[in-house]
């Protein structure tokens, strides 16, 4: 991919760097958003210099000792200058303080092993102890096959985090970006309290090729797409990028307090 | 309703029901600041004959959720014309068990013939899906306020109804039946809609009367299709007012005066 | 119908009423369950002379001055010897105690005016009350159009009572039978912990009528049938008739102690 | 398995999928009385891939609900080869809620090659069910054991997994994929799927090294299929003793150390 003029993931047009990041990263000709990388979503996300990391020296262990599992992590910190698939930490958005977390589907697809769920779930627990809402920007091909076992107990360690956080009153945005599938949507993705997305993202529990292969026959137009899932209720609002960063702040505000405190049950 | 002539029930019907009437989603824009719509039942579907959100009445972030019927055919085909299916009550119960988790208040605007009396509903659990709003409603531990502006059709209706608060609009009826249905079925005689409409009982006077409800809110001159406005100003005021007193309630208190609030209604002798 | 040769309600056979009471009522011919009258339920369910009566003086005022409706409920009173379309008491059934309370389609297809409202509320507030779970054997044409509004906020006030009575880890069973429709279905019957029906028997929201009229084609072939709504998760069984004291007895111990009392919650 | 001898993990996969194996409702014949089985999801539908009921086990009320394979072609075409429909684990939810309501432990058996990837299954939320059950097990307020009686297929397992004790009988397997899907993605090569189900230590006694299990239940000789009410006592032993400790804990302490037994799966460095 030309650094200076990347292509469209769908159209293949070729957009002047420039001009595509004012655009958000939307291409101009066909509408798709492009992947972003972490820092992207922050930098269109976060109030400037706010965010503060968590965990970012954390790192796979390759406990099932998995053919060239191990070799392919050490290639992908190099290229990504990142040590695993999601950036946690706290940022402020319009002066709103929140836990935020984003997945980079630029590694292994953002697939969830230990370190996705363990730096997710403790952001949660600092959301749940800290007395703050939290937001997760995801994007991923689901559990992280390499590590077995361990990468499908994520689902249930992240959603008994969710509940948690829920428990003590407090809200988990989550915004659902191309692709969220497999385990990933099956735990803490589809457990937002408001649960947000960009269009024509691809959303669903099992892969489109798997579906084809079991049913033998060709998907209906739109399936997975965000459109159709808002249609079918699994989806609150689709937010056009460059709105997201207001529709978060407007989220944190209606929820950063409790009109009626009269109940005894928080 | 204008208090100097005694309206028929027939012509209120009528009112209730007038197409230009402001909907949920009008009522919305004038009296909600920074109202997101939320969708979905997150079970099956979206329905849009219900719609539901978030925002500020005034500073109070509240939930709001109301019957929505279209402005024209094309929108009411859409809309269903405010007839809800199962999953339109279970988005609505969705994000009023989402506010009590937040200890947001909750407001519905009531506006329905009924409840779809569809294959696909039937199929889906409407009985199910009304009668289970009715049950976690009664002790949603948050403040509720209903209000009736246009139809309370019956249980289609009441799914929206179960209230600390329950107010009707002065043109507005709320019925078990139609007064359609109640002569059809009664007399086999669709001629006989006036009469059924008188017997029924259906007006926002009556209801009063009968302490169903616990106030009129009076309608600008010549109805609140006249002027939406003036009519949004009207219903916030009342909500404002309601919700003062409702929020200084501690918790048993409140779901004990609305459990208190329908336990208290009907009507039989034992002697 | 002759009282030694009642006819079945779907096949129009006569039979001899010493066969057809032997058969549970049900038709030999082609297995419809006659409509019962409450006292035969009572005798066909709960044991013998255990039943002791709530409000059986309990009557209709006519609150909206409906035209005929005094002189119709007169009637009713006199052919049925009820005062209204419910009854309502304790039981034992097979030594458990419960509430108990039976509708009765003979009175005004057994619709809900304040009355049957009033007193299905107070049966389950007793249990509520006195620790005993409770059961309703329900059949209703759904509100009584002619007690209005006070009709339609009997579904309000009997869902809130079910509601308090399951607070208290006390469970409803309900057992629907032909017909369970309107307003009665949309509210205490769909609201039962278990929910057992007979077969064939006609339960819904909407009166296949109103449906027909609405969508203007004919339903599908055993539409809001009991085996339709099994098939479509409303139910959790059918029970055979000369099962239903059986059943509803194991229902009772099973639910007769809590094996795990460890929650804070109860 | 026999420990004389090491088998290979795709002799266990086969094992795990041998069609005589007992099924779920196999072993509520044998270990519980009184069983009534209860259907409906009282939103959509019944799912025969999944089954659930109450009864007791001894003299314990329980809720006992499980994968339900068929034993034949036919029967596995109406049980969907035990792979379940959103409607599946809403089913179980609500049996499971129901057992909290009323102080019933929760025993699930699970037997599934995954949760079922078709078109209907997605529109009405596959992801969803799965994940809202997990929230909800992670906090249910009674005990929860899970036993793996033969193939413990990735969400669609972990849907009726979160529990206080899971066991696996011996020749079972519990699997993030499929070794078939495993190969096909990673090497885009069916014909290394044994090397998968190497790869991916998905045998019981891998899953107690990694303390993900906390017991293997050995299957009599020949395995369970050989003898279908020995495997169920076996089964039936293990699970009065597991109630035995869980019940006597307190509700706090229960779910704290439910919490915690999520909470430390997963390995990783912090250099």
């Amino acid at each position: 991919m030309s650094k200076l003029f990347p292509k469209c993931g769908k159209c293949k047009t070729s957009h002047f760097i420039a001009f595509l990041k004012h655009a958000h990263y939307v291409c101009s000709k066909c509408g798709y958003h492009l992947r972003l990388d972490a820092l992207t979503r922050i930098k269109m996300i976060c109030d400037k210099k706010s965010f503060q990391f968590f965990d970012e020296n954390m790192k796979s262990r390759d406990p099932l000792h998995f053919p060239n599992y191990e070799d392919r992590i050490k290639e992908l910190m190099e290229t990504t200058k990142l040590n695993e698939a999601v950036v946690t930490g706290t940022c402020k958005i319009k002066g709103l303080t929140t836990t935020f977390g984003v997945m980079d589907p630029r590694f292994m697809m953002a697939s969830m092993g230990s370190v996705v769920g363990e730096k997710i779930t403790r952001m949660l627990e600092y959301s749940a102890d800290n007395h703050l809402p939290a937001i997760l920007i995801i994007s991923s091909g689901g559990a992280r096959m390499q590590e077995g076992i361990f990468s499908l107990m994520q689902m249930a360690k992240t959603s008994a985090a969710v509940k948690r956080l829920n428990d003590k009153g407090l809200p988990l945005f989550t915004v659902l970006t191309d692709p969220t599938t497999g385990g990933v949507t099956a735990s803490f993705a589809m457990l937002g309290d408001v649960i947000l997305a960009e269009s024509d993202a691809l959303i669903g529990f099992a892969g489109p090729r798997v579906i084809a292969q079991t049913i033998g026959q060709n998907m209906p137009h739109g399936f997975q797409r965000s459109e159709f899932l808002l249609a079918h209720g699994m989806l609150d609002m689709l937010v056009e990028r460059r709105q997201m960063r207001s529709v978060l702040a407007t989220l944190l505000k209606i929820h950063s307090m409790r009109a009626y405190t009269g109940s005894a049950e928080v | 309703m204008q208090d100097t002539k005694q309206e028929k029930a027939t012509d209120i019907v009528r009112l209730a029901r007038h197409t230009k009437r402001p909907t949920t989603l009008d009522y919305i824009k004038f009296i909600i600041n920074d109202f997101l719509e939320l969708h979905g039942d997150r079970r099956y579907g979206d329905d849009p004959a219900i719609v539901g959100g978030i925002g500020f009445l005034k500073d109070i972030p509240v939930t709001i959720i109301g019957h929505q019927k279209g402005k024209n055919v094309k929108e009411n085909v859409r809309r269903n014309f405010g007839m809800a299916h199962p999953e339109g009550y279970r988005k609505a119960l969705r994000l009023m068990e989402e506010a009590e988790r937040f200890g947001r208040p909750v407001i519905n605007f009531i506006d329905t013939p009924g409840a779809y009396p569809g294959i696909g509903a039937e199929e889906r659990g409407q009985a199910e899906a009304i009668a289970y709003n009715l049950y976690k409603m009664s002790s949603l531990a948050v403040p509720i306020i209903s209000i009736i502006t246009g139809e309370g059709g019956s249980g289609g209706a009441l799914a929206l109804g179960v209230a600390d608060r329950v107010y009707m609009l002065s043109d507005t009826i709320y019925s078990v039946i139609s007064p359609e249905g109640c002569a059809s079925i009664l007399w086999r005689d669709s001629a006989k809609t006036d009469d059924a409409a008188e017997a029924l009982k259906l007006t926002a006077k009556d209801l009063l009367e009968f302490k169903i409800i616990d106030g009129i809110i009076n309608e600008p001159a010549g109805g609140a299709q006249k002027d939406h406005e003036n009519m949004a100003r009207r219903i916030k005021t009342t909500l404002l007012s309601a919700l003062s007193e409702l929020l200084s309630l501690d918790c048993r208190t409140l779901l004990n005066r609305r459990y208190d609030r329908y336990r208290r209604m009907g009507k039989f002798t034992e002697d």
